[in-house]
């Protein structure tokens, strides 16, 4: 019963802070907004029985994903520079981004207390790492190949888009 | 993962190990030429390899096959990746493309479109679709310091990553509803007459978007044109030609069943068809810049493969893949004489840019008229043939009014494929000096119009081999 | 006549062999060019003359091929002649010598040009022989890219817009030609369990009315569309007026007798009571167009589209032949393309040789050709008078056989074509007016008839006056297979 | 006798063809004499065959012309009396115009194609003549009119010139639809076109059918003889040259129509219908002919209107019933027609090329040779007694006259009063050209003798040619009747009777004389009245063809290419084609470059396939 | 479950239509491109919802998959961003309609 009321709260928590992503005019504020959704989304996963894809989310997406994109954000500088939203930001903007980040600091220490497999209404079935990684190095095994090449060709390829003309003409020098 | 599945998937193997051999070759040697004569060399041997190498076993791990039908894919894709990469040669130089990368992305897409269409899990067809995908984020915004290729590279980028989540999303709507990835249980798993059949169809909604984005059907074409234009003209090729061939090989199979399922998706099919089929059409007409026409082309072509699609059975998969060779051929050759009128100040894009060049270029200018008759479907080039195995196909399966509009189609194609024709031939020459063509260009281009003259003349070879290979 | 050499693929690809000819030689050298296409020509005409000379008029094919070329489709690889066709190739073989000749002094990009009159040669004795509808229509469609090359690259002002033009209407006509052939193809594998092509099988197939009635209209829509028949006549102006020379003689030899030719090959047989059903209409077309073209006509003021109203008026006259279904005035039909052929490919020379010399073909600037050119200006005369359907020259023989053939079975269709005579008279004699007569032009070239046009008309009038006086061999030739053909559409 | 028939046709085709196709490479004479030589041949030709065609005539097929189905048509030739005679008068009269022609285009540069038009003018007339089927015969008909054209606008310089020669084929042609629809419908009745077979199977015919296809006929007869309604082309035909219009306009050509209404006259004479048509037909043009030639002022002109009031008298003949009648006449006619316009165009060279016959006058002093042989032909056509005219034109009035019922007696009225119309027109026209003092400005041009010496034997025929069918009155055997075997044309009227009408006939010569001499002895300048305005213009009666006619014509042609052809299949061509491609740039709109809008569409693609699923599943 | 799966499809579809809504309306680049992370994020929800419902481990994998593959699409994209910031000193979609029509 618990975890249902949690699921619903983590939900809601989820959508708020996807629409206050959405609308934020500062990319950076969305992002953050954004980390936050995906803390949320991590807690349902746990919830529903993958508590390793839990803990990549907030690895890989938290971590990661997000963090290019604020790196980006800031080195591009493209917040907006306005008067407006220069000035500091009041209650208005804080109010929703505290009372959310509150929610899931409850909700987190609620589940760290919860143990999955005696609660009531959890299923009994759940991934354990070792199904996981099982299924993940046997059965797709090939996958996972596809996906380092996958993942060296982006390196590359962001490699080359990101190369910058001077360093183009050195390499032609060279050639 | 057994020495077995290793073997069976030998060809992308290759195609994978040796892009990113080049790719690191290309580092320590920068030496342009030589590496896309190696990539190209790959890639044929892929071709070879998937042509005489028996598969040990024919299902890779319920991900992929190496069925007759995927070897003649694999095949065909690579040739054209060989292909894109030998008439790539004076272009990349002319660009000073890093020859490595260049190369090591176009096989690595080669191995993406082969696996995709190979594909017969959702897995293996994600995967092989990102694959695809990501090389071509890069290759389409390629040309550095191109404010049109950025651009270009941008739309992609934009559409790829939201087709992609609609692809992820309708992936997992259709797993949820039948709890597998396997695609023809999948597609099974949707005639049973469940609660959750309304969700597998949301899902194939969702997975038709993302499918008509990457074939760039009506109405998710208009990046097209944008794309063809501002991409080098030989990824534009590859565009055009191989990587939507990839999609819809992939889908083939899957439409090859029967059942209620299947009729949803071939009615969703049924109207794709002809609305991208006449929009297409129309909105070609008023196209100035050559590349564009062609991507609009390429729309209305894709509509005519979706009625062999939907058609499905023997006769139109047959009809599918011999149009799908032919249409590659002719495509792929009228971006490979775009390549070819490239120099320093930029491709030939704009019909007034063409007016006149027969009078220096009868060769170019006459392998350029042949692909474009051939793409209308006059006889005796192979496009007659091609559009002629679809009607038939459309009448045998009870789409005549398929076939109808796409003879429809084909009359409005006529007035878009003659206007740069025409302005080829017209006598007053634009006074452009432009480059002789490479070798490697002229045997590309030259070994294209003589396919599509002996296809005209003579189909039966091909017919047979794609009768033979059909799934 | 049963041999087992090939002389039908040779004849048919002789041509072909001809143009890459013309594009190997042209490579070198491009002033011998005209002389492989002259004599490739000369080779056809000399064959085809000798097959309609070896042959007696007797019912069936004289020649006949017969090989499997795409099983998947169960498309054939059948050629067969006969009187009819033979008739035929020899005037395209001729009329191509001719169509050479007229190009000779061809400056630009001379070895595609014949190149392509070449393959318009193949695909016209390709149509003409061909007797598996796919092949068929391979040459019916392949007729369009020479022409359409002919009009676009070597045309006048508005080659564009005529070319496509031509290329759109034809187009359209065959495509619906084309989907017709798929469906009854079909229709007849699902009736007998092979799928075939051949058109004798063809005919066997069991229609409903509608079917056959839906059928015959797709086939009828490619041919009419070729002819011209009225209202689907307007590419043709433009096509002649934009097209060069060269293209003009042949859209008007070659090019409109595929369209009847079609009719009686195999819309017709196909689909007899369609046809038969539909006659009255195609009547009603003929004789509209034939007023129609006449009144148009004698309003331009470009001699080259006033000749091509005239084309369109006198197609009219064939297809009312065809019409009226009866021999006599099928053998008129045929006499009367032929001989419309000779003569407008004539009138087409000298119209070229006209606007070599003054510049124009506006009639308001023409005016007083007799002066400076007596010779030119006397086969322009001849050619004209032939056209006007002077007794004794070529085309009254054909237009007095279809009358003949008309009133006997619809008197009111024959009477009111008979004033479409002398409509033509009315324009035909404007046009001699404005050019020969009159006093009102000066032309920068005085030099008459030179040698090479001299051997351009000479013939072409020597036929005009020969087909008047005595078309009989023709029409001995044409006897059998225009019997048979009716007997296959079943006679009245 | 085979290869002199042959040759009677042959002769003229060669000459023509030769001359067209190599005169111009031959010395100058050298034409002249081929195109001479040919003619004089042909002539001889007839003359020596001239016994073969007694009684049935002499049968004779070169080669099949056309053969299809049951159609068959020959190159045959059938000489019977009735072709003999037309033949040696076609062959002779055209023999001594040739020669004629020769002193009267010496000077011209353009002389050979001239003989070339003549000699093959005569092959056809010859064809006509002689042909055994009416195809043939259409052929001749249409060459006729082909050397016409081309002859009247022989001066081609001058655009009136060719607009003659354009208005005679295009109003002859007119008439020829009739004939050919008659031509069809009697292949389609008899099953052949032969003239021999027509005329023996005509007993079989219903009335109805026989009048239809006689007024077919007649109406073919009557363009080519300028005959009411198709007659206004003759007076413009006389822009040729002279040669042109005595051996075309006055003498051959314009009688084919009698000729082909005499060689079908069994197939004609069935309906009373028709004949009476016929005969209408034919005095109302001797009428308003001569009205028409009271008035004219180009000499030419009033013997091209004299011309076609006396084909006029021929057709009525043929309306009688009397073939041998309209023959004579036609005989006659020719003669003398032929030397007055010979003779006039020798007195308009006398006038300095002036045509005009208020310019001339006092002509007699000029050449008196010349008058004499003028008046020669003016009393022949005037009827003066014991002329060849006036045997022939009393023979048809006569004839007329015998029938004795009111309408026939009526047209005897209507001729008289024509015969003193003519007589006064001639004599008005002797008044004018020769009496009084030469009114114009120009010197003379003289004739040369070659253009003299074919007027004597002319002038001789002409006045003596009423012997060929001298009537019992006159102690006559009526020689042409009786060739023609037409025995029952010979009238048998009591002897009152008979000097009553030969006393008419010259009270009506004298009448017309003396009107003449009082009216025009003298010339005076005036005003022309609006009658004479009227007569001038032969009755208005082109204004009207051209309101009725050639501006509907016209009309629907502009309408036919600016309304239909541009108009609405253009229209309808260009606004598909303008749909399209304002349908392309719409569509072409949605890629507007922007990457959002590009997101929606893909969206909007959503939406359609969801909602296609829901429309199924609901459905 | 705990939940029923309709409810938890609900939420991901209102995430994902939250995403999708993101990527239509924003101009911004990156803001696009956070919008498809939030999409992909509420396919995740599915596969796991999904992986939970049949109890088997694949859907969960293919999660893993797909953040893989999101990850390198991410970085191509935010290259490529930072490739046209240099251009045109921007990255307002608004702004890239140098090719249309």
């Amino acid at each position: 019963m618990i975890a249902t009321l949690m699921f619903y709260l983590l939900g809601a928590v989820a959508l708020g802070a996807t629409v206050m992503a959405i609308i934020q005019r500062n990319p950076v504020y969305a992002v953050i907004y954004l980390v936050k959704s995906i803390f949320s989304l991590a807690l349902i996963f746990y919830l529903l029985g993958a508590p390793l894809i839990a803990a990549l989310q907030v690895i890989i997406y938290a971590g990661a994903i997000m963090v290019l994109f604020l790196f980006v954000v800031m080195m591009l500088e493209v917040t907006p520079t306005n008067a407006a939203t220069r000035t500091a930001p009041g209650w208005f903007h804080w109010g929703p981004v505290l009372l959310l980040a509150l929610t899931l600091v409850v909700l987190t220490l609620m589940l760290i207390g919860l143990d999955p497999a005696s609660a009531e209404g959890v299923p009994r079935w759940h991934a354990s790492p070792r199904d996981f990684g099982y299924a993940l190095f046997k059965e797709y095994a090939l996958a996972v190949k596809i996906i380092s090449f996958q993942l060296s060709f982006a390196a590359v390829g962001a490699f080359h888009v990101g190369t910058t003309e001077r360093r183009r003409a050195r390499q032609e020098d060279v050639s | 993962m057994t020495l077995e599945s290793l073997h069976s998937l030998l060809p992308q193997i290759l195609l994978a190990l040796g892009s990113t051999a080049i790719l690191l070759g290309g580092a320590w040697v920068p030496n342009r030429r030589l590496w896309l004569i190696v990539g190209m060399l790959v890639a044929v041997a892929a071709a070879l390899v998937a042509t005489f190498v028996e598969p040990a076993q024919i299902d890779i791990l319920g991900l992929y096959t190496a069925s007759a039908y995927a070897r003649f894919c694999t095949v065909f894709w690579s040739l054209t990746v060989a292909a894109t990469l030998l008439i790539s040669c004076r272009y990349a130089d002319l660009y000073r493309f890093g020859g490595g990368e260049y190369t090591s992305l176009m096989l690595f897409a080669a191995a993406g479109m082969s696996l995709l269409s190979a594909a017969t899990s959702f897995v293996g067809l994600f995967l092989g679709l990102e694959v695809l995908t990501l090389a071509l984020y890069v290759l389409i915004a390629f040309r550095h310091g191109d404010s049109r290729g950025a651009e270009a590279g941008m739309k992609y980028l934009v559409f790829g990553a939201v087709a992609t989540a609609f692809l992820a999303f309708g992936i997992a709507l259709i797993y949820a509803a039948t709890g597998t990835f396997n695609l023809e249980a999948a597609a099974a798993g949707l005639q049973t007459e469940e609660g959750l059949r309304p969700l597998g169809l949301a899902g194939w909604a969702l997975l038709l978007v993302a499918i008509g984005f990457k074939i760039s059907l009506v109405p998710f074409h208009l990046w097209t044109p944008d794309v063809y234009q501002g991409a080098p003209a030989p990824v534009s090729g590859l565009l055009a030609t191989a990587a939507k061939g990839a999609v819809l090989a992939a889908f083939l199979p899957l439409l090859m069943m029967t059942g209620e399922g299947i009729a949803d998706i071939r009615s969703v099919l049924w109207l794709l068809a002809i609305v991208t089929m006449l929009v297409g059409s129309f909105a070609a007409l008023p196209q100035t810049n050559i590349k564009r026409m062609l991507a609009y082309s390429s729309v209305v072509h894709m509509g005519y493969l979706l009625i062999a699609l939907i058609v499905a059975g023997d006769a139109g998969s047959q009809a599918l893949l011999f149009y799908l060779v032919v249409y590659t051929l002719a495509t792929f050759g009228a971006f490979g004489i775009v390549t070819t009128f490239a120099d320093e100040n930029g491709e030939l894009q704009d019909y007034e840019d063409l007016r006149g060049l027969a009078s220096l270029y009868p060769r170019r200018s006459a392998m350029l008229s042949v692909f474009l008759l051939s793409l209308t479907g006059i006889p005796p080039l192979a496009g007659f043939f091609a559009k002629f195995g679809l009607f038939e196909a459309a009448f045998r399966g009870g789409y005549a009014e398929l076939a109808v509009i796409g003879v429809f189609a084909s009359i409005i194609s006529v007035y878009y494929y003659l206007r740069p024709i025409i302005a080829l031939y017209s006598p007053e020459s634009a006074v452009i000096c432009r480059d002789v063509a490479a070798r490697g260009e002229t045997l590309v281009l030259v070994g294209c119009s003589l396919l599509i003259l002996a296809l005209g003349v003579y189909p039966a070879p091909l017919l047979s081999l794609v009768e033979l290979v059909i799934p | 006549m049963a041999t087992d050499f090939p002389l039908l693929s040779l004849l048919l690809f002789t041509p072909l062999a001809g143009a890459l000819l013309c594009l190997v030689a042209g490579t070198v050298n491009t002033s011998n060019v005209r002389w492989v296409a002259l004599v490739t020509a000369g080779a056809v005409l000399i064959l085809s003359l000798v097959l309609c000379l070896i042959q007696t008029p007797t019912a069936g094919w004289l020649l006949y091929e017969d090989y499997s070329w795409i099983e998947a489709f169960g498309i054939r690889y059948t050629l067969g002649l006969d009187g009819l066709s033979s008739i035929l190739i020899l005037l395209t073989a001729f009329l191509q010598v001719l169509a050479v000749l007229v190009s000779w002094q061809q400056k630009r990009a001379p070895a595609i040009f014949f190149a392509l009159l070449l393959i318009l040669e193949t695909a016209a004795i390709g149509v003409l022989l061909a007797l598996d509808m796919i092949l068929f229509y391979l040459f019916w469609e392949l007729l369009l890219i020479p022409m359409f090359f002919l009009i676009g690259v070597w045309g006048y002002q508005r080659r564009f817009y005529a070319a496509v033009k031509f290329f759109l209407f034809t187009l359209i006509g065959s495509l619906c030609l084309l989907l017709a052939v798929i469906s009854l193809y079909l229709l007849h594998g699902d009736q007998t369990g092979t799928y075939t092509f051949a058109l004798e099988a063809l005919k066997q197939t069991e229609l409903s009315a509608t079917q056959e009635l839906v059928f015959f209209l797709c086939f009828m829509a490619a041919f009419v569309v070729k002819v011209p028949l009225f209202p689907f006549h307007s590419w043709l102006p433009d096509a002649h007026a934009e097209g060069p020379a060269a293209g003009s003689v042949d859209l008007a030899g070659l090019l409109l007798k595929t369209g009847v030719y079609g009719m009686i090959r195999f819309a017709f047989p196909l689909f007899p009571d369609a046809a038969r059903n539909a006659m009255p209409i195609l009547a009603l077309l003929a004789l509209v167009g034939l007023f129609y073209a006449a009144w148009v006509a004698f309003q331009q003021i470009d001699i080259k589209r006033i000749v091509a109203y005239s084309s369109i008026s006198h197609m009219g006259f064939v297809i009312l032949g065809l019409a009226a279904w009866n021999q006599t005035a099928w053998e008129g039909s045929v006499l009367l393309m032929v001989n419309h052929a000779v003569t407008t490919a004539g009138l087409f020379a000298v119209v070229a040789m006209i606007q070599q010399r003054t510049g124009t073909r506006n009639l308001d600037q023409l005016g007083g050709l007799w002066k400076s050119h007596p010779n030119m200006s006397a086969f322009f005369l001849l050619f004209c008078m032939a056209s006007l359907g002077l007794p004794g020259l070529a085309n009254f023989a054909g237009e007095i056989l279809i009358l003949i053939g008309v009133f006997a079975v619809k008197p009111l269709w024959a009477i009111v074509a008979v004033a479409g005579v002398l409509f033509s008279a009315v324009y035909t004699l404007r046009l001699v007016q404005e050019t020969l007569w009159g006093n009102n032009c000066e032309p920068h070239d005085k030099q008459d008839l030179v040698s090479r046009e001299w051997i351009i008309l000479i013939p072409l009038a020597v036929l005009v006056v020969l087909l008047g006086c005595y078309p009989q061999p023709v029409l001995d030739l044409l006897r059998e297979p225009v019997s048979s053909l009716l007997m296959s559409g079943g006679l009245p | 006798m085979d290869i002199l028939l042959t040759l009677i046709l042959l002769l003229p085709l060669a000459g023509g063809v030769i001359n067209a196709c190599f005169g111009n490479r031959m010395p100058r004479p050298a034409p002249v004499f081929i195109a001479s030589g040919a003619v004089i041949g042909s002539f001889l030709a007839c003359l020596g065959s001239f016994t073969v065609a007694a009684g049935e005539g002499y049968r004779l097929v070169l080669f099949t012309w056309l053969k299809s189905g049951d159609f068959q048509a020959d190159i045959g030739l059938l000489y019977d009396p009735l072709a003999a005679i037309m033949a040696l008068m076609v062959t002779g009269v055209a023999s001594l115009i040739h020669l004629y022609a020769a002193g009267y285009m010496e000077d011209d540069p353009d002389q050979v194609r001239f003989f070339a038009l003549l000699n093959l003018f005569v092959f056809a007339m010859l064809t006509i003549v002689l042909a055994d089927n009416l195809l043939l015969l259409f052929l001749g008909w249409e060459g006729v009119g082909f050397c016409s054209y081309g002859l009247i606008g022989f001066w081609y310089r001058k655009t009136e010139n060719a607009d003659a020669g354009r208005k005679a084929f295009i109003v002859t042609r007119t008439g020829d639809l009739f004939f050919t629809v008659a031509l069809l419908w009697l292949f389609a009745i008899f099953g052949t076109v032969s003239i021999e077979g027509i005329n023996a199977g005509v007993a079989d015919l219903d009335l109805t059918t026989a009048t239809v296809i006689s007024l077919l006929l007649l109406f073919g007869a009557c363009g080519k003889s300028a005959q009411v309604p198709l007659m206004s082309w003759l007076p413009d035909a006389m822009a040729g040259p002279t040669p042109v219009s005595a051996l075309i306009h006055a003498a051959t050509m314009v009688t084919a129509g009698v000729y082909l209404l005499c060689r079908l006259f069994p197939l004609v004479s069935l309906s009373p219908l028709a004949l009476a048509v016929i005969a209408l037909i034919g005095i109302a043009t001797a009428f308003y002919a001569a009205t028409c030639a009271l008035a004219q002022n180009e000499i030419k002109r009033v013997l091209a209107y004299s011309t076609m009031s006396q084909v006029g008298y021929m057709f009525l003949a043929v309306g009688l019933g009397s073939v041998s009648a309209a023959m004579f006449h036609l005989l006659t006619h020719a003669f003398f027609k032929a030397l007055l316009f010979m003779t006039a165009g020798c007195l308009i060279n006398l006038a300095g090329h002036e045509n005009d016959i208020r310019r001339m006058g006092g002509m007699r002093q000029r050449s008196p040779l010349v008058f004499w042989l003028f008046i020669a032909g003016l009393l022949c056509l005037a009827g003066a007694p014991l002329t060849s005219g006036f045997f022939s034109k009393d023979l048809i009035l006569a004839t007329a006259f015998a029938h004795g019922d009111p309408f026939h007696l009526g047209l005897y009225g209507l001729g008289v009063a024509t015969a003193a119309l003519t007589s006064l027109y001639c004599f008005r026209l002797a008044y004018l050209v020769f009496a009084g003092d030469f009114r114009g400005e120009e010197l003379p041009h003289e004739p040369n003798s070659l253009m003299l010496w074919p007027l004597y034997p002319l002038a001789i025929i002409g006045l003596g040619a009423g012997l060929l069918n001298l009537p019992h009155l006159f102690a006559g055997g009526s020689w042409l009747s009786g060739w023609l075997d037409r025995s029952q044309d010979v009238l048998h009227l009591s002897l009152n009777t008979e000097y009553l009408l030969i006393a008419a006939a010259v009270a009506v010569f004298v009448l017309g004389w003396l009107v003449a001499g009082l009216r025009y002895r003298k010339y005076t300048e005036h005003q022309p009245s609006l009658v004479s305005r009227f007569l001038l213009s032969g009755w208005r009666v082109d204004n009207v063809f051209d309101v009725l006619l050639v501006q509907p014509f016209r009309n629907i042609g502009r309408f036919c290419s600016q309304g239909v052809e541009i108009g609405l299949i253009e229209g309808i061509l260009n606004g598909a084609a303008r749909g399209c491609t304002d349908l392309g740039s719409r569509l072409r709109g949605f890629a507007d470059g922007k990457v959002s809008a590009y997101l929606q569409g893909l969206v909007w693609g959503f939406v359609l396939i969801i909602g296609w699923f829901l429309l199924r599943a609901l459905i | 479950m705990i939940v029923p799966m309709e409810h938890l499809l609900i939420l991901a579809t209102l995430l994902f239509a939250l995403g999708l809504g993101c990527v239509l309306v924003r101009r911004n680049l990156i803001m696009i491109l956070i919008g498809v992370e939030i999409m992909i994020n509420s396919v995740g929800l599915v596969l796991v919802g999904a992986s939970a419902f049949w109890q088997q481990v694949d859907g969960q994998i293919m999660v893993l998959i797909l953040m893989a593959i999101t990850a390198a699409e991410v970085a191509i994209g935010l290259a490529l961003v930072v490739y046209l910031h240099q251009q045109k000193k921007s990255i307002d979609v608004g702004i890239f309609d140098e090719m249309r029509g």
